[in-house]
Order: structure tokens, then sequence, then C-alpha cells
């Protein structure tokens, strides 16, 4: 009795060796399931999904005009402090005083793309983009302003 | 069972204890000295022991420290919580670590954060933070200048 | 260190498994004590990690620090995002809209097939076998690109708040579900030719690192690891949240208590998630996707607990409120730490090879410990 | 017909003919050390990008693929790297028995390589008692293991070094019966004879079942001998971190990398001598058509096509299976190895006695 167990026992596990050779033998053989990506070489064909969450931008069109009003609630949203809004007053013809964004800092350092800043924006001025290659040489690099030089806020956004 | 059934239980079992309801699950406020006695019966109890202590925490109220105590019983799936004020500037309270031995690491994360001692524990050296750290971090009047953490 | 441990004598072999250590899967440190092979004490050292989310959350809002739990399981992300957004919505008592309902319990359990599949390849490659871990990716990516098309990140996604979900549902996503699921049922078989079934493997898992009933209740040990040792603690079966008392699964359960237990009850929960995806998927009911909400939360003055079921266990939310619109204080009830408050228990006798079985099979995921 | 014996016995005469016999020794003793060294250094940098590849296709992964034509060139690329690392000795480590152990590993690995052979009359050593030589020698490496672990002052090294000496110690047997039941068929330790027994059919074909098992029990005790998984305990990566190569870098590091290899190298050249045929080309008893057909492949081909798939089933083995635990390996080798490789050994002699082989 108890050589038929020894036996069985090592036929058993020699069957189950066997099955597990042969399912890694199918992968040998079988170069067509290979998943790999070759990521920078097929950075052209690269898609990623439009919802992607990679940095912070701000919109503008094509005549330089964007919609942040400078309302700070990004800025207050943000659970890292990653915004910062430095705001200007400008004189509207009328002669009236108005607020805009003189400077929206950010920085890209601190933020850890939970995209509430987008949530919270009444105007939807930003957006989160999808590019994901980060890396910069200086730290330095990594802050910075959103509006671009000379922008101004489009007509009619409140 | 409803809160009110599990009051009527638990003041069979303790006579002397002070109950709170109106909150999720039933509170039983306790004083530090009879801690280490309750514990023990709720956890013996006989119609629902009181054998999984799923949470144990210490809130600081600026004035005093109430321990928590989250219990439930896995025959029975009732939920009681018990809580122990403490004095705040010498907070001391009976481990309870060998009645439920999980509380062994989280008294250790409690006295690591708050700054608890937890008499007769079997080992209690602080957990998360190094052996040097100076202050109890979760306490309200906490510093540190240098690991700003409010923003 | 070494002097502190008090309990070693002379010749007892004292080794420090960690911070820095394959099998530990990030920076948790074990101080093992050793006679030979034999191991005669294990004791952790935490806080590599400590990020000190809880003291963190205490200076945010509630809408904002639903964002840094997804740092703590990372595997699970989603679930603990879930867990603070119910505890925080029953404070407010807020009802959450249907299909904001489906679409989390969607995600919670997508997730839960993912950070399983990864335990998976990262348990087989503790024992030794490298294959398995690129083999369980490949479901694990379908997943994360399904996740990161809807959520906008395939790990930590912060998509839950409180009121139901940030974004609707991706179009392309029952369709892409579908294929996940094809997919998954045609590899199915490969965990058990690879794994599973492998001799060497049963020889390595069976009778080790055991917990018994009462170990798994004294100890605080939740999730597979708790059900492969016959103690039913499905948060999702005993207190019910969302719609999980309308679907139907079964809670998974094994008796042994060893580490094949724990393994076989991780498998097997794969199929019930998958089972509960399946239910769901063609099901998704119209209507909004998030409850309305003020723009600045407060909860009123009370204290609310609530304890969902991650990939690894019992997470509890507990959070004091004095009125505000910060939390007055936040307790994680991490899976993790009382999983791993087990170990020494289980490994105790055991060799060097046990200990990373058992490590393996208790699924520790550092951050989560350390938070 | 192309040969290397022609090439060899043109070298000797010529040597001998021009020089004195002292000095045409000695220089083909630099020629035959320059061989092995090249021989080496060519084997590391194949089977490393064979291992890799294989492993990736194993895994569904593509692999290197960036150095060179298909990433042919990578190992060569690692080797550079290697080369340029500094070479750290730990502050408390016997810093005399650290450095030499990697050359000890390294020496044990090269000696072995003398009596084997690689084509029709191309030895080194064609000494008589050739697979004693082998299975003496080759024990010896464990000595660097220990060496190594030991003088490194790191308790993972420790422990990788003493579960290696156990571990060679227990298969040391395994291996030794297995070739023995070779060798009672054939009737010479010299690897020459042996190949020549074969010339009408290679031994795992002629020397039925007992041939079988004793080639599988080969297979297994000789993987465990190289330290390779599913028996790689002396340096199991998840439990030892490296286990007795932990404090190594640079070239030392890649002389016990490079050792581990041509040990592969050699275990399954001695494997294919014994059970494939060596250089014996696939002859089928009589038939004379066949055989001479067979014959028009250059042995040396034969020998390394052999060789190459034992390499591959060893490394298609170890990235299949799990690892053993320290217990379960001596389990194996004593209760389950041992005992059949004993009773096989007497079944083989049963045949060989009776002449039931073919």
């Amino acid at each position: 009795m108890f050589i038929k167990e020894y036996f069985k026992d090592i036929y058993n596990a020699i069957k189950s060796l066997l099955v597990g050779m042969k399912r890694t033998g199918y992968y040998f053989t079988h170069h067509k399931e290979i998943i790999t990506q070759q990521y920078p070489d097929n950075r052209l064909e690269l898609n990623l999904p439009e919802r992607f969450r990679g940095e912070v931008v701000m919109t503008h069109d094509e005549v330089n005009e964007h919609a942040c009003t400078g309302c700070s609630a990004c800025e207050l949203a943000c659970p890292n402090g990653t915004i910062k809004i430095i705001n200007k007053f400008d004189i509207s013809p009328e002669g009236k005083k108005k607020k805009a964004i003189d400077t929206f800092v950010y920085h890209l350092e601190l933020c850890t793309m939970c995209g509430l800043c987008v949530e919270a924006c009444p105007t939807n001025a930003i957006s989160m983009a999808n590019t994901f290659e980060h890396s910069v040489y200086n730290r330095g690099q990594l802050t910075k302003q959103l509006n671009k030089p000379g922008s101004k806020l489009r007509a009619g956004v409140e | 069972m409803t809160n009110e059934e599990l009051k009527n239980l638990l003041t069979e079992l303790l006579p002397t204890a002070v109950f709170e309801e109106g909150g999720e699950w039933l509170n039983l406020f306790l004083e530090a000295s009879e801690w280490k006695e309750t514990a023990l019966k709720l956890r013996h109890f006989n119609t629902m022991p009181f054998n999984f202590m799923f949470c144990l925490t210490c809130v600081d109220w600026k004035t005093h420290f109430t321990m928590v105590y989250h219990l439930r019983s896995t025959t029975t799936l009732d939920n009681i919580v018990v809580k122990v004020k403490l004095d705040r500037t010498n907070p001391e309270i009976i481990t309870v670590s060998d009645i439920w031995r999980t509380a062994e690491l989280l008294e250790r994360e409690v006295y690591d954060l708050f700054g608890v001692q937890f008499l007769e524990h079997p080992d209690l050296r602080r957990l998360l933070l190094t052996d040097d750290w100076v202050g109890y971090p979760l306490r309200k009047d906490y510093e540190d200048p240098i690991n700003m953490i409010k923003l | 260190m070494v002097e502190e441990i008090g309990k070693t004598v002379e010749g007892d072999l004292v080794i420090n498994v960690g911070p820095q250590h394959p099998a530990t899967h990030g920076v948790l440190h074990l101080v093992i004590t050793l006679n030979g092979e034999t191991i005669k004490k294990v004791e952790p050292h935490l806080g590599y990690i400590h990020r000190s989310i809880e003291k963190m959350c205490e200076s945010l809002s509630y809408r904002q620090f639903i964002y840094s739990t997804s740092r703590m399981d990372y595997l699970s992300a989603h679930i603990n995002n879930h867990a603070c957004a119910l505890c925080v919505e029953k404070g407010l008592q807020i009802e959450i809209p249907e299909r904001a309902q489906v679409i989390r319990v969607l995600m919670d359990e997508l997730t839960r097939i993912a950070s399983h599949e990864l335990w998976w390849g990262a348990m087989a490659m503790d024992l030794g076998a490298f294959t398995p871990f690129f083999h369980a990716f490949r479901e694990r990516e379908t997943i994360n690109d399904i996740m990161e098309e809807t959520c906008g990140a395939r790990l930590t996604m912060n998509y839950m708040v409180p009121g139901g979900v940030m974004a609707d549902l991706h179009p392309n996503f029952q369709s892409r579900v579908k294929n996940f699921l094809k997919l998954y049922k045609s590899k199915i078989h490969e965990y058990d030719e690879l794994v599973t079934g492998n001799i060497i493997f049963q020889n390595r898992m069976k009778g080790v690192g055991y917990l018994s009933q009462e170990d798994v209740i004294s100890y605080g040990v939740t999730g597979p690891a708790g059900r492969g040792s016959g103690v039913s603690c499905d948060v999702r079966k005993l207190y019910p949240y969302e719609i999980y008392n309308k679907l139907e699964f079964d809670e998974v359960l094994e008796t042994a208590g060893d580490s094949f237990a724990r393994y076989m009850v991780r498998l097997r929960e794969m199929q019930q998630s998958i089972r509960i995806v399946e239910q769901l998927i063609d099901n998704i009911p119209d209507g909004d996707y998030q409850a309305k909400t003020k723009a600045v939360l407060k909860l009123p003055k009370g204290e609310f607990y609530q304890r969902v079921e991650t990939a690894r266990g019992e997470l509890g939310v507990y959070i004091v409120s004095e009125g505000g619109t910060t939390p007055y204080r936040i307790k994680f009830r991490s899976p993790g730490f009382s999983n791993l408050s087990a170990l020494d228990h289980m490994t105790r006798g055991g060799k060097i090879g046990d200990l990373v079985a058992s490590m393996g099979t208790l699924d520790l995921v550092i951050p989560d410990i350390d938070r | 017909m192309f040969s290397l014996e022609s090439i060899t016995t043109l070298v000797q005469d010529w040597l001998n003919k021009t020089f004195s016999p002292n000095l045409a020794l000695f220089f083909e003793f630099v020629i035959v050390g320059v061989l092995a060294i090249a021989l080496f250094a060519g084997l590391g940098l194949v089977l490393v990008i064979m291992e890799r590849k294989v492993a990736a296709w194993i895994q569904i992964r593509l692999g290197p693929n960036r150095v060179g034509p298909k990433g042919m060139f990578q190992s060569l690329a690692d080797t550079v790297k290697l080369i340029m690392k500094e070479g750290l000795t730990p502050d408390g480590a016997d810093k005399f028995l650290f450095n030499l152990a990697p050359f000890i590993v390294m020496m044990v690995a090269m000696l072995v390589l003398a009596p084997i052979g690689f084509a029709k009359g191309f030895h080194i050593w064609d000494i008589n008692i050739g697979v004693l030589y082998v299975s003496a020698i080759s024990s010896v490496s464990v000595i660097g293991i220990l060496m190594a672990g030991w003088a490194s002052n790191n308790k993972y090294s420790l422990l990788g070094a003493m579960r290696s000496g156990a571990q060679m110690v227990s298969y040391e047997l395994s291996v030794g019966l297995s070739v023995l039941s070779i060798i009672v068929l054939t009737g010479s330790l010299g690897i020459n004879d042996i190949v020549l027994s074969q010339q009408n059919g290679w031994w795992i074909f002629k020397g039925h079942i007992p041939a079988i098992i004793s080639f599988v029990i080969f297979i297994i005790a000789v993987t465990a001998e190289t330290n390779r998984a599913p028996f790689d305990l002396a340096e199991a990566e998840s439990e030892l971190t490296a286990g007795f190569h932990t404090e190594y870098s640079g070239m030392k590091f890649a002389l016990f990398f490079l050792a581990e290899y041509i040990n592969i190298f050699i275990v399954c050249a001695i494997g294919a001598t014994l059970f494939l045929g060596g250089w014996m080309p696939f002859h089928i008893g009589n038939w004379e058509a066949f055989n001479h057909i067979m014959d028009y492949i250059p042995s040396f081909l034969w020998f390394f096509g052999k060789t190459f798939f034992l390499i591959f089933l060893i490394m298609w083995v170890r990235w299949t299976f799990p690892r053993l635990r320290v217990d379960q390996l001596l389990n194996l080798e004593w209760k389950y190895l041992l005992p059949i490789s004993m009773f096989n050994l007497i079944l083989m002699t049963l045949v060989a006695i009776k002449g039931w082989h073919f």
C-alpha cells in the first residue's frame, strides 16, 4: 500500500510539473502572445485616453484668450497648494477696475493629478492634458505659468 | 439587534456603565480604572462575546484624551464602542493586548502618536516614528516647524 | 535594536529582512531571529513609508482628503476612496443616485480583481516562479486601461467624490469590460496550470503559516486571510453597503487556515468578482452619476464610522467631526496593519521560505500599514 | 568531411617538428589555455543572451532587443558595464578569501573542461577516468561558494553558503549514481570510450527504461548541483536577497555569474556525452545508409546541439517552477531521488549482465 502511494505521488508530481512546462512551452513557441510595447519607439502611435490626467493646462483659443477669471476656486480646491493665482486689476475701457489674473502659477512637482481643481473651476478654464513625460533636469522648470504671456480673459466669461 | 436591546442586555452585564445612544452604534463610557475588568466581561459575555476588536484609536479633545475601542461580536455581528476618558497630562490606561491580540500593535501606534502609556503592555516602544522622536504628532498642540503639515 | 529584543539568546542569528528586500514588496522591516533556518521570532518595524495621512487629513476639507487615501493601499485605491466617500455621505445623509452606486460597485470589483491579479503574480515571484508575474500583468493591464479611460489614472484614480463619482462612464466602458471578461475567462485555466496545481507550489503552501479561527479573531485578521481560516468576515455580506445586498455572490470560505487556503480564497474571490461584474455590466441604470452637493461640505458634529471590504480586508474610516469643514480626527483602520500583527504568530517555528510564503498570502501592502 | 581532428593533429605535428618536446608541450598548454578562456567568454555571452531570450518569450515579453541585431550584443554591453563597475569589498570581510572565492569557483569550472570531448578527436585531455575526474572536481566548487559566503561577513551570504553546502553534498550522490548506471553499461570511465560505445545508438535509447530514469534523475540532480531554479536556494532571491554573492559587485560578481553558466554548460555536456552520445551523430543500429548521412553533419555540431538542447531544458524548467523550501529540497533527494537511483542502478546492472540492452 505504501509503495503504491509512493509511486502515485511521484506520478502526480511529474504530471503537474509537465502541465506547467506545457503552458510555458506554449508561450515560448507562440510569439504572437507577446504583449510588450516598445515604449519610446511607439511614441507616435501611442494613444492615451482623452481623460488621462497628466498635468493641468489652461486652454487658450487662437486669439490668445482664456477663460480664467481669477476666482481662485481651484486654488482652494487643491489639497497640496499646487496652484497659486496672482491677481491684478485691469482698467476696463469704461474706466472700471476689473479683477484679472496676472500669473497662474502651477507647481507640477506638487501635483498629485487628483483633478479636483478642474472639477472646481466654474468657467472650465483649466483642464487636464494627457502629457506624461514630465522629467526635466532642473526642478525649477516644473513650476509653470499656465496663462500664456499677453493672453487675456475671453469676452463674456464672468 | 437594535441599540436599545443591546443597551438593556449590557446593562445587566455592566450595571454601572454609562451609555449613550444616538450615534450609529451604542457608546459605552468608562473610567480608566474599570476598563480591564469590563473588557474581560465583554470579551467573555455569554450571549455575545465581543471577541473582535476592529478599531482602537485615541482622540485628542484638547482638554482630555478619549480612547475609543470599537468592538464587534462575530457571533451576533453587533458592534459597540467603548470610550475611556483619559487625563491629558498623564494619560495612562491598562493594556488589553492580552485579551485582543491585535491591540498590541494598535496600542503601540497610539503610544507612538499620542503618548498614551499602556500599563503592562509587553513591548511598549515607538512603532511608526524613530526611537528618538520628540513629541507626539497626533496631539492637537504638536508643532513641527520643519515638516509642516498644515497648508 | 538587537539588544532590545531581549528574548534572543547567545547563538541566535538575528537578520534584518528589509527595509529593502525583494520579498517585503516595499519598505517593511522585519527583524527575524533564527535558529539555523528555523524562525524563532519575527518583529515588524514600521514607519519607513509613514506619511502621516491621518494628521494631514485633519487640515484638508472633506472633498480634498479622499485623494490621499488612494496612497494608502494603492492596489485598491478605488475601494479606499469609496470608503471615505461613503463615510462623508453617511455624515451628510445624502442619497446617491443608483447609477453612481452601480458604477462604484463595478469599479470596486474591477479593482479587486486587479489587486488579486497583482498579488497572484507577486506571490508566485516570492516563491521563486517569475513567469506568473508577467502573465498576471497581462490581465491586470487590461483593467488598468479600463480605469485609465474612465477615471483618468491607472493606479490612484480619485474617481469617487462625496455624492457619486467624478465623471460619467466612458462610452467604451461596457465593451471594454466585456472584452476583459472574455480575455480573463480564456486565460483562467492557466492560473491552475502554472501555479495552483504545481506540486512544488502546493508543498510550499500547504500547512504553512497556520492561523486558527481563534487566532484570526483575536489578531483582528480580516479579508481573504481571515476567510482562509473559516471566519466569515466579508463586510460586503455582513454589513452590506451600496447595492451589495441586491447582488448575487458568495462569500468564499476555506477552513484549512494555511497559506494554501488563503491562496484559494483569493483565486475563488476573483471568480465572485467576475460574477458581480457580469451581473452589473448590462444593467447600469440611467440617471445622474453624482448627487447635488454643496460646494463646501460640512459634516454635523458627531462620529461616523464606515467600513468596506478592500482586496485585503476590512477598511474602516472613522471620522470625528466638530461640525467644521475639516475632520477633527480621522482614523483609518487599515486591514494590512492587523494582518501584519498575526505574522509573528504564523511563522514561528517555520523556515525562512515559510515566512515568504506567509507574507505572500497575507498580501501586505506597506503604505497601507504605515499610512 | 570536415573534422577538427585533422586540425589538432596538424598543429601538434607542426609544434613537435619546430620546437623541442618540452617547448612544444608548453605551447600546447598556452594554446589550450587561450582556447579555454575564449570558449568561456564566448559561452558566457551566448548563454546569458539565450537565458534572457528564453525567459522573455516564456514570460510573453520581447527580451533584450535594442543592442545590436535583435539584441544579440546585449550581453557584450553588460560585460562592459560590469568591468566598469567598482568591485566593492565590504569593511568587515575577510579580504583575502573574499577576493579568492570567485576565482576558485571559476578555476573549478575551467578544470572540469579538461576531459570533455567536444568533437571527434578534439579533447584537451582524454583521461581514462574522465567521468570520475569530473564528479570529483565539480564538487570542489562548493568550497568557493562556502568561502564567498563566509568571507562576506553577511548573514544572508552565510545562510546561502550553508544551504549550498548541504545541497551539493546531497545531490552529488544522485549525480554519481545516475552516472554509474551508464558506466555499468559501457564498462569504462573514459569519455572517449563512452562516446564510442554509442556508435550504434545513444544510451538513452539503447538502455531501456533504467536509462531514461537515470537521465531524468541526472537532469534534476545537476540542476540542483549548479544552483539553478527551482533549486537555487543558495541565492534564493526572495528569501536571501542574493545569497552567497550578495556582497559581490562588478567583475567579481561577473565571475560567479559566468561560472554558473559554465557549470551549466559542463553538466549538460556531461549529460549529452553519457546519455545522448556526445559528438556521436544520431545512429540507428545497422542502418548503414542512414548512419552515413548523419555522419556528414560535423561532430562538433552534434555535440553543441545536444548540449544546448539540455541547457534549454534546464532553462525551461527554471522559468516555469517555483523554488523548493530547504527541507523539501533535502527530502526530495533523500526520500525520492536517492532510493530511486539506487534501485535503478541495480536494475541497470541486471540489464547489463543479462545483455537486455540493444
